[in-house]
């Protein structure tokens, strides 16, 4: 399954950044979203996968019994879950500021101020 | 427009997600759930409300400023890290209670600092919400 | 086989030919409201066979009560959601199987948001709401 | 064939293939709400995964994410109808 | 007092969830719900609660049998290549005013395959209807009204 | 354990929650921040001295074991960034309590400030890769916040592409932090340092340094990755530029130098001839950029650019002299370009504008703002006996040492063109007569100032210019202590033992 | 020394103030700090003078090797007495010149500086030292030429001047770290001991090249000669302080001061000796086309530098002797006719030959300072400038001397000598018979007798360039040029201690008379041929058209429109571009260090589920369809899909935490999206095809290269001691059962504590984003965006106008 989820990342990433690189300012939105789905689950999979059980402890027991799927990853991606939220959210409104004070979606006419 | 079947609905949902909001947060420490999971939960039990309804009335419902919400839960999670340091302790070492509380069980600050967390995610999850539904409202 | 798994098995199976119904419910049925007639309810009953399936196999009071709980937010939620799908559609002309009858048409009036609750008969004269196709 | 295997390598592909035909009424439209009930349905399917792999897998505890699930993709569906009815 | 059957009932839901009734939890859930219930209080509002257990069960059973029987039907033409169905939008004018009482018959009859409550009219005296199988519009109000809607009635009298 | 590492980050916190407490009440948020930066001036101060006397300090939060645990770590690379971010925090404070209007003000500047500061100094601090990645967020949305906050049009065009390729950043940085982990099965950056050293995947290690090399170029903005800071550093408040100015780009270049000479080190003739590469195009197109510029605060922003190439071409020469070069010239160029970037809207306050062409009469009629002008202006371009000087001949000094004459070559030809756009700025803005105001509406201009404001205005420029002076003519000390951090740096082992406790 | 040093730059603080004091006689009171070690340094004359060297040490930066160590030997003295006489003479002119001036307090300043960075250039042993002083001197020079800030032609002479001497310095400083680590010392006093180990370092050459850049743009030789006739936009006590007697010397100074480390090789001779007679002739011949006083000593000036490098470049004993000689009579001279040609500028209102005529009578001591001045620079006896012409000639000419036979080399040299002394008659012909001599002419301002400061600079400099001829002739008095100044000076320069004996009257009729006579008849006789001479030049037209001056200036231009052109080609605006040239920067590089580094992987066999794939399929097939979709909601919906699939994932994958986070958010980000984009257009397909095609390309690649590294790390195990560790502290140390819970909030809860901050951080910002919005909120220094696009227009306006 490492193999099949290599492909799917490498198709998130690519598809993101395909995204990212149009000039709707919508389909930005959306590239980034994809973005934020390919690296979580890039560490997911770089973290090896296992068809496993969750690392919980159970009751009676001091540790999880093996095999048991790896908590750091799942710990580093719950963080960066939550934190890509916090991005996306302001992302959006920026966005739709940007839309409604500009008045156009094409990023291209956002370039005044570049150089 | 507004839906009398949502609204109803809600009525009924709103208190059972919010409690599931808590029993996610508190058994987090040793089941699947915690801090973050409970407090999205929670927030979108106010989410569905504030659509049902409107976002005033969520707001009033709720009784506090999502922001002060939202500094209240970080001061929470600071202040856990920051007792073990007059114990001469590094930052955020975790402190056990000696005597397990009644319910909560083993109280720590592992557990007062996963409660900012809660806190700090309904906080935010909620005035990010409230101010993009207000927005549209106008 | 022990009656415990055989239950289990049992509810899994039935639960599965009630999801695959409403998958291909999903697929196949003409209109969206008859879609969502099928898919809501056959899903939401399979899925709760399923559920119970799970229940009974691991026998535990802490997994019943989850799984009664969960089934009991899908009985209370799932129409609700279907409800307001079909208004949702029915507001945005989604079509109508050509042959339906329709005793809502008309009642809408959106711009003073509100629905219409004259006695029921058919209109079929009055013009259907009108808003705007953006999807 | 045990019980868990018959979860895991009947029930499951099973469930799989209901997915996969809601993901042709997600693709074939043709209207965005027939899309909504596609993805409604696939949290229901979802909810039906997790206790199938459950029951496959021996793992109780992932049921609680149904629970969440049960709760939480609502919230989704009412959110797009409450978008749908209104664009405009 | 409504209030507090909630709560009591939260009590016992929280004790569910953690599917230990000891005392302590009853009384934890009692604690919690209150909280809860403090937070919601306005989206409540005051509702009448009345529990006719009896009732309750009966109607719950009545429910899964019409939902298993509308289930099998809906499969049958899910299954089979042919369509049967003769679908409309019924207008069902309503007895009960209940906010609560009409949800539920909505939810009722939604859960059941083949029909879809679409919307309550603005003054809550109808009930708009998508049904798969209506023969005679007459007949399918006659059998709403004459089946969840007199057992609600029943239920919250 | 040690709480002096932990205030830095702790402090602006606690300040940064006080003031959403007190979220209306704009003077006691001053007041909350001011105290607060100048703690952390302090915090970090006290942080240094502690690391000269006694080495390297490590905390290991929560009380677990390294490398399990997230470290706080501060050599004194660390804690002279710690210690400029403090400078800066207190300079862009006392510049903010005037310049900042009472909207920004109502709706959270102080607190966002402040979290910048926080995951600036958390950044700095921690030992811990994934943990580096936080901070950079903590960073990353303040300073959008902060960019976008007031909403004029050109703040929003600007923040969607600073926001854009940041985020891009933090994607590659995310996988990046992923593949690191999936190779060595560690966090910890003294621990990683060490599997990294024994790995036998060296290929594997090589293509992550270059994943590592773009990620933190991209927030560094070097050559061909810095398109986001031209295109949204001069939208803010200068308040807010001079932050990001002073900090952002720098943490950027801590990661870099940090990653570069504890982690990679494996393939050095590989990566680090390519980071000296991009130096050169980065000091290169910077400088260009600023050329180009008739935009004063523009012109700046650009030089920026310029100046990441100098931080770069230490690292790239990996030298101890080199990199002594290189937290020379990063203390030299936060001092001397927030200077600069303070000087920029105090013009735009007189002149009511940052076009260099409509600019003028500055020297004559606001001589005072000539000088801080002239003397931050001066040391960037490299003048003797400023702080620039220094900087650049330890750079220039370490290259030729270490027989890398092209990227000394462009390194002086650089230090010519940005001579020639300071002294544009000075011919166009100060020395020519403005076509729209003359000496005496500039006289009168700043007149009609109060005095008050405009001595808080100045004050932080005239601190940090005079600092400028201090570091050209008693370079020594701070050259002295940039010597120890560089061999620091360089000798990896002292910092391994120190957080873990053996050496690889 | 350093106090010495230090007291112009304290002054130079001061000098503001104590204008505000003295007024009218700041120039007099500020004249008395040079005049005052002036006096002080003439006290070193005779214990040098004896072969004492005197030298002081103070540590400045020794971690790069710069200390203030200070020299004073026989060169820096001489130097250091011309900068300190000259000085006071001309602070006391400037105080004349300036008079009633509002910034005439900053300029003293300015001047002080510049004067204090002279001295300790002289005086200072250390190259880096030196290069210090050095670019002071250059940057003081700028602020002095500029000093007329309002004309654009001042500003543009100050850069240009700034320009030349800042690259020539720093490529000097280059120059100076190399010959620091070949010699391994920069004390210049230690390296005359390491000239070989130089000379056979390798970087010999480079060394010479750096450093003679660096000298070469300061004294103003060709190429770089022509920032100096530009400079002479600055006040004339400037041009009289800076661009004749002293700055412009520093660069034959530093030559002269490292010929003892570098010289004695072919390249040596080769490099200076063409440069300097090239210089001389071009020097020459345009001064004799100009027509502006100030001018014509500037092109003179670059002329006479010439000389000195040539001679130093010759670096025979009496070349060097000669080139010590000219290089004090040179500031004598020509510092006294810039005082002129700024008095008569002052008083007249006009610089321009033409228009100036009879002033004889009007400032009988001014034409009394050109006379001595001019005769001084004709080479006639009894002046200085007399004895120095006779050396110079004798440089070339006795370096055959024994057997009488000019090579072509000195032949060569010889000639362009004498050329460029003919010339120099000629332009003393001119500066003296033209503007006193004949009738007056109407001129813009009526001219008045200037106040004594106006003349007492050239008269004081004519009287001791006198002075100084006639006690080489006289035995009863002290021969100072010789033995105090000259003598210990060449010595220096030469290696070793010379007594030199320099004479008025020539002992015999030696070939040196015979061609200084000539020099003089041939310089009358040109200054009567001048027009048709003049004319043939213009025809010639070098220098100005094509020469290095014209390159200057197109490159003024032409380096913004450059820049600019460079910049819109990286700086275009277009997020897409960026987007691609990152991530097209990361494919190269990245993918380069892969396929050059890395094994490709073997992929084992695919060991997978059929829900596994169905899940991958999913996500690829709403992958397909947010790209192709051009609805808005659909790519809500289908981000929504590719969320529930991957949370689906987790859960298969023994993460119900993550799948339960990933439900939760998903959700709740799709009600962002319906709250949000509610209002925003559908996705219009605005990029044209081929840019579709290109990004397509460069996207798939990078998502190729993130598939590739996932192979190959997962193709290996992973033994993670965290996990490890983790999985056996949770419970029995952190009380915990759920890992990653427990990792969430106690292993790494700094994570969480930045996470959480990052969401109050965001929910602040969307907040204020939404609530905050005030068309007046523009904070007191931001640009609205107008004015940003005004900017733009501006630039380019700007571009098109000189295209
Ligand atoms: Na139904
Ligand atoms: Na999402």
């Amino acid at each position: 399954m490492q193999i099949i989820l290599a492909f799917v990342i490498g198709a998130l990433y690519a598809a993101g950044l395909y995204m990212m690189m149009r000039r709707s300012i919508v389909k930005l939105i959306a590239g980034l979203a994809l973005l934020g789905y390919a690296s979580n689950l890039l560490i997911f999979t770089a973290g090896r996968l296992t068809r496993a059980q969750p690392p919980l402890i159970l009751e009676g027991a001091v540790s999880p019994v093996p095999p048991f799927a790896d908590p750091v990853p799942q710990a580093l991606i719950l963080t960066a879950i939550v934190i890509g939220f916090g991005l996306q959210a302001f992302a959006l409104v920026l966005i739709k500021r940007a839309y409604q004070t500009v008045g156009t979606d094409d990023l291209d006419q956002m370039q005044a101020t570049d150089n | 427009m507004s839906s009398l079947i949502l609204s109803a609905a809600t009525r009924l949902l709103l208190p059972l997600m919010l409690l599931f909001s808590l029993f996610i947060l508190i058994r987090g420490h040793n089941e699947p759930g915690g801090g973050f999971i409970g407090g999205l939960v929670a927030s979108a039990s106010m989410a569905l409300y504030a659509i049902a309804y409107d976002v005033q009335r969520a707001r009033e419902s709720l009784h506090i400023n999502t922001i002060t919400l939202i500094a209240l839960g970080l001061l929470l999670a600071l202040g856990s890290g920051l007792l073990p340091l007059f114990s001469g302790l590094p930052f955020l070492t975790v402190l056990w209670l000696a005597d397990p509380v009644p319910v909560l069980g083993e109280i720590s600050t592992a557990f007062t600092f996963d409660v900012g967390v809660y806190l700090v995610v309904v906080g935010v999850t909620l005035t990010i919400i409230f101010t993009m539904a207000e927005e549209e409202e106008n | 086989m022990p009656i415990k798994e055989t239950i289990t098995l049992v509810l899994m199976i039935v639960g599965i030919f009630f999801m695959a119904v409403g998958a291909v419910g999903l697929v196949r049925l003409p209109d969206l409201y008859m879609r969502m007639s099928a898919t809501t309810k056959s899903a939401t009953l399979g899925v709760g066979f399923m559920l119970v399936a799970a229940a009974v196999y691991f026998s535990e009071l802490g997994t019943a009560i989850r799984v009664i709980a969960t089934i009991a937010f899908l009985l209370l939620t799932a129409p609700v959601a279907a409800h307001m799908i079909g208004r949702a559609a029915y507001i945005r002309n989604v079509e109508l199987w050509p042959n339906t009858r329709d005793e809502l048409r008309g009642q809408y009036d959106l711009e003073r948001e509100i629905l219409a609750g004259s006695p029921p008969k058919l209109r079929d004269d009055l013009p259907r709401p009108v808003a705007k196709n953006t999807d | 064939m045990s019980l868990p295997d018959v979860a895991l390598f009947l029930v499951l592909p099973l469930l799989m293939v209901s997915l996969l035909l809601t993901m042709v009424r997600f693709v074939i439209g043709p209207r965005m709400p027939d899309r909504i009930i596609s993805i409604d349905m696939l949290a229901t399917l979802g909810i039906g995964v997790i206790a199938v792999y459950a029951i496959g897998t021996n793992q109780p505890v992932i049921l609680d994410a149904t629970l969440v699930i049960a709760l939480i993709s609502f919230l989704g569906t009412v959110a797009f109808a409450y978008y749908l009815q209104r664009r405009g | 007092m409504n209030f507090f059957l909630l709560n009591l009932l939260l009590a016992f839901a929280w004790a569910a969830l953690n599917g230990e009734f000891s005392p302590e939890f009853l009384v934890a859930g009692f604690i919690l719900g209150y909280m809860v219930l403090w937070v919601s209080r306005r989206a409540l509002g005051c509702s009448k609660y009345v529990t006719r257990v009896p009732l309750v069960i009966r109607f719950f059973f009545y429910f899964l049998w019409e939902l298993f029987k509308a289930n099998i039907r809906v499969a049958w033409e899910v299954i089979t290549p042919q369509f049967y169905m003769k679908p409309a939008i019924v207008a069902v004018p309503l007895d009960i005013t209940d906010d609560i009482q009409i949800t539920l018959l909505a939810q009722l009859i939604t859960l059941t395959p083949g029909t879809l409550s679409i919307d309550v009219s603005t003054d809550r005296r109808i009930l708009y209807v998508h049904a798969m199988y209506v023969d005679d519009m007459e007949a399918f109000r006659r059998s709403i009204k004459r089946g969840f809607e007199r057992r609600i009635l029943e239920l919250f009298q | 354990m040690n709480v002096l590492l932990v205030l830095p980050i702790l402090i602006p916190l606690t300040a940064g929650i006080i003031c959403v407490l007190a979220w209306r009440q704009r003077l006691f948020q001053r007041v909350i921040a001011i105290v607060a930066t100048i703690s952390m001036l302090i915090a970090g101060l006290v942080l240094l001295g502690t690391i000269q006397q006694s080495g390297i300090q490590m905390t290991n939060l929560g009380n677990w074991p390294p490398p399990y645990s997230i470290v706080l770590v501060a050599d004194l690379f660390s804690a002279i960034m710690v210690v400029m971010a403090g400078l800066v925090g207190v300079s862009v404070t006392i510049y903010s309590i005037v310049t900042i209007d009472p909207q920004r003000e109502s709706f959270g500047y102080y607190p966002v400030m402040l979290s910048l500061l926080m995951g600036v100094c958390g950044a700095f601090l921690t030992g811990d890769m994934f943990n580096l990645y936080v901070w950079f967020e903590v960073m990353l949305i303040s300073s959008f916040v902060l960019l976008a906050l007031g909403g004029e049009r050109a703040q929003l065009e600007g923040a969607i592409k600073y926001f854009s390729l940041n985020l891009l950043v933090s994607a590659f940085f995310l996988g990046a932090v992923g593949f690191l982990y999936s190779i060595a099965g560690s966090l910890n950056m003294a621990d990683l340092a060490i599997a990294l050293r024994r790995s036998d995947q060296t290929g594997l290690v090589t293509v992550l340094a270059v994943l590592f090399l773009v990620t933190f170029g991209i927030k560094a903005a070097v050559f061909p990755l810095f398109f986001w800071l031209p295109a949204s550093y001069h939208t803010p408040p200068v308040a807010v530029t001079t932050l990001f100015s002073g900090l952002m780009t720098k943490v950027g270049v801590y990661a870099m130098v940090r990653i570069f000479t504890l982690l990679f080190t494996q393939d050095t003739d590989y990566t680090h001839t390519l980071i000296l590469i991009i130096a050169g195009f980065t000091m290169v197109t910077g400088v260009l950029g600023a050329v180009a510029q008739y935009d004063f605060r523009r012109l700046l922003s650009f030089h920026i650019i310029s100046q990441i190439g100098y931080l770069m071409m230490g690292l790239g020469i990996f030298t101890v002299a080199s990199l002594t070069g290189t937290v020379f010239f990063m203390v030299h160029v936060i001092i001397a370009k927030s200077a600069l970037f303070l000087v920029s809207g105090i013009a735009f306050l007189v002149g009511r504008t940052y076009d260099l062409k409509e600019l003028g009469s500055l020297y004559k009629g606001f001589p005072l703002l000539a000088l801080l002008f002239f003397i931050p202006a001066m040391a960037l371009a490299g003048i003797p006996p400023l702080s620039g000087f220094w900087a650049k001949l330890a750079l220039i000094n370490a290259g030729l040492a270490a027989h890398q004459y092209v990227i000394v070559a462009v390194a002086l030809g650089v230090s010519v063109l940005t001579l020639f756009s300071m002294t544009k700025i000075w011919a166009e803005a100060f020395w020519k007569d403005s076509p729209v105001m003359d000496a005496q509406a500039v006289v009168l201009a700043v007149r009609e100032m109060k005095t008050s404001e405009m001595l808080l205005r100045l004050a932080p420029v005239v601190l940090l210019g005079g600092l400028t002076i201090i570091l050209g003519i008693a370079a020594e000390p701070v050259l002295n202590l940039a010597t120890q951090a560089a061999s620091q740096l360089l000798n990896a082992q002292n910092y391994i033992r120190a957080v873990v406790g053996v050496t690889p | 020394m350093l106090t010495a040093v230090l007291s112009g730059f304290i002054l130079a603080l001061v000098a503001p103030f104590l204008h505000r004091l003295a007024r009218g006689f700041t120039g007099w009171l500020i004249a008395l700090l040079p005049l005052g070690l002036f006096i002080y340094f003439a006290g070193f004359l005779d214990p040098i003078s004896r072969g004492l060297v005197f030298t002081e040490y103070q540590m400045w930066v020794p971690s790069l090797g710069v200390n203030l160590s200070f020299l004073l030997d026989g060169l820096s003295l001489m130097m250091v007495l011309i900068i300190t006489g000259v000085g006071a003479l001309i602070f006391i002119y400037a105080g004349g010149y300036l008079h009633g001036d509002p910034n005439e307090g900053r300029f003293y300043s300015f001047l002080l500086i510049f004067m204090a960075a002279m001295v300790g250039l002289v005086l200072a042993d250390n190259l880096l030292t030196l290069f210090v002083f050095w670019e002071l001197t250059s940057i003081s020079s700028y602020l002095l030429i500029g000093y007329k800030h309002s004309y654009a032609d001042s500003r543009a002479a100050a850069l240009q001047a700034l320009f030349v001497t800042g690259t020539g310095g720093l490529v000097m400083l280059a120059g100076f770290i190399l010959m620091g680590i070949a010699g391994g010392t920069l004390e210049i006093s230690a390296l005359v001991g390491q000239s070989e180990a130089i000379r056979e370092s390798g970087f010999y050459v480079a060394i010479l090249l750096l450093v003679g850049i660096g000298a070469l743009t300061k004294s103003a030789q060709f190429p770089f000669h022509f920032w100096l006739p530009g400079a002479m936009t600055a006040p004339t006590p400037v041009s009289a302080y800076l661009h004749s007697a002293t700055m412009v010397k520093a660069g034959v100074y530093l030559l002269a001061r490292l010929t003892p480390v570098l010289s004695h090789t072919d390249e040596w001779r080769l490099i200076f000796t063409t440069v300097g007679l090239v210089t001389l002739l071009i020097g020459g011949f345009l001064s004799l086309r100009q027509t502006d006083l100030k001018r014509i000593l500037a092109y003179s000036t670059v002329s006479s530098l010439g000389m000195l490098v040539a001679l130093l470049g010759w670096n025979t004993k009496i070349a060097i002797e000669a080139a010590m000689l000219f290089l004090l009579v040179h500031s004598l001279y020509k510092g006294g006719l810039f005082m002129v040609a700024g008095t008569i500028d002052h008083e007249t209102g006009t610089r321009n030959i033409h228009e100036l005529g009879g002033l004889l009578r009007v400032m009988p001591l001014v034409a009394l300072g050109a006379l001595l001045a001019g005769l001084s620079m004709s080479g006639i006896p009894p002046f200085l400038g007399f004895i120095s012409k006779e050396v110079v000639y004798e440089a070339t000419l006795a370096y055959t001397s024994e057997d009488w036979q000019l090579g072509t080399l000195e032949g060569i040299f010889t000639l362009v000598e004498m050329i460029g002394n003919i010339i120099f008659v000629t332009v003393a012909c001119l500066l003296f018979f033209v503007p006193f001599l004949g009738q007056q002419k109407e001129t813009p301002r009526h001219p008045h007798r200037p106040p004594v400061s106006l003349w007492l600079g050239p008269v004081i400099l004519g009287i001791i360039s006198i002075i100084l001829a006639l006690l080489t002739e006289l035995p009863a008095l002290p021969d100072i040029a010789s033995v105090y100044l000259i003598g210990p000076a060449a010595g220096v320069v030469y290696g070793e201690p010379i007594l030199l004996s320099l004479h008025l009257i020539p002992p015999a009729v030696v070939p040196m008379l015979l061609l200084s006579i000539a020099t003089v008849a041939g310089g009358i006789g040109l200054y009567f041929a001048l027009p048709r001479v003049r004319r043939l030049i213009d025809a010639l037209d070098i220098g100005e058209r094509y020469g290095p001056e014209r390159l200057f200036a197109q490159m003024v231009v032409g380096l913004p429109v450059f820049s600019r052109s460079v910049t819109l080609l990286t700086q275009s605006g277009y997020l897409r571009n960026y987007v691609a040239i990152i991530v097209g920067t990361l494919v190269t590089l990245g993918g380069y260090t892969f396929f050059s580094r890395v094994a490709l992987p073997v992929l084992g066999t695919i060991d997978v589920y059929f829900y596994e794939v169905v899940l991958a399929v999913v996500i690829l097939v709403a992958l397909a369809l947010i790209v192709r979709s051009s609805s808005l909601f659909f790519m809500i919906v289908a981000l929504g899909v590719i969320g529930y699939s991957i949370a689906l994932l987790f859960i298969l994958y023994g993460a119900p935490d993550l799948a339960m986070t990933q439900f939760s958010i998903e959700t709740l980000s799709v009600v962002l999206f319906v709250l949000v984009l509610y209002r925003l257009p559908n996705l219009a397909q605005l990029s044209s095809s081929r840019a579709r095609l290109r990004d397509a390309l460069i996207a798939c690649s990078a998502g190729g290269l993130v598939t590739l590294l996932v192979l190959t790390i997962t193709s290996r195990p992973l033994l993670s001691k965290l996990n490890q560790f983790f999985s056996a502290a949770s419970y029995a140390e952190a009380h915990g059962r759920n890992i990653v819970n427990v990792i969430l909030v106690d292993f790494r809860g700094i994570d969480t504590l930045g996470e959480i901050t990052v969401l109050a951080i965001a929910a602040i910002g969307v907040y204020a984003l939404l609530k905050l919005r005030t068309d007046d909120t523009i904070g007191d220094d931001t640009e609205s965006y107008e004015d940003m696009v005004a900017v733009e227009a501006h630039a380019e306006k700007e571009k098109e106008s000189k295209s």
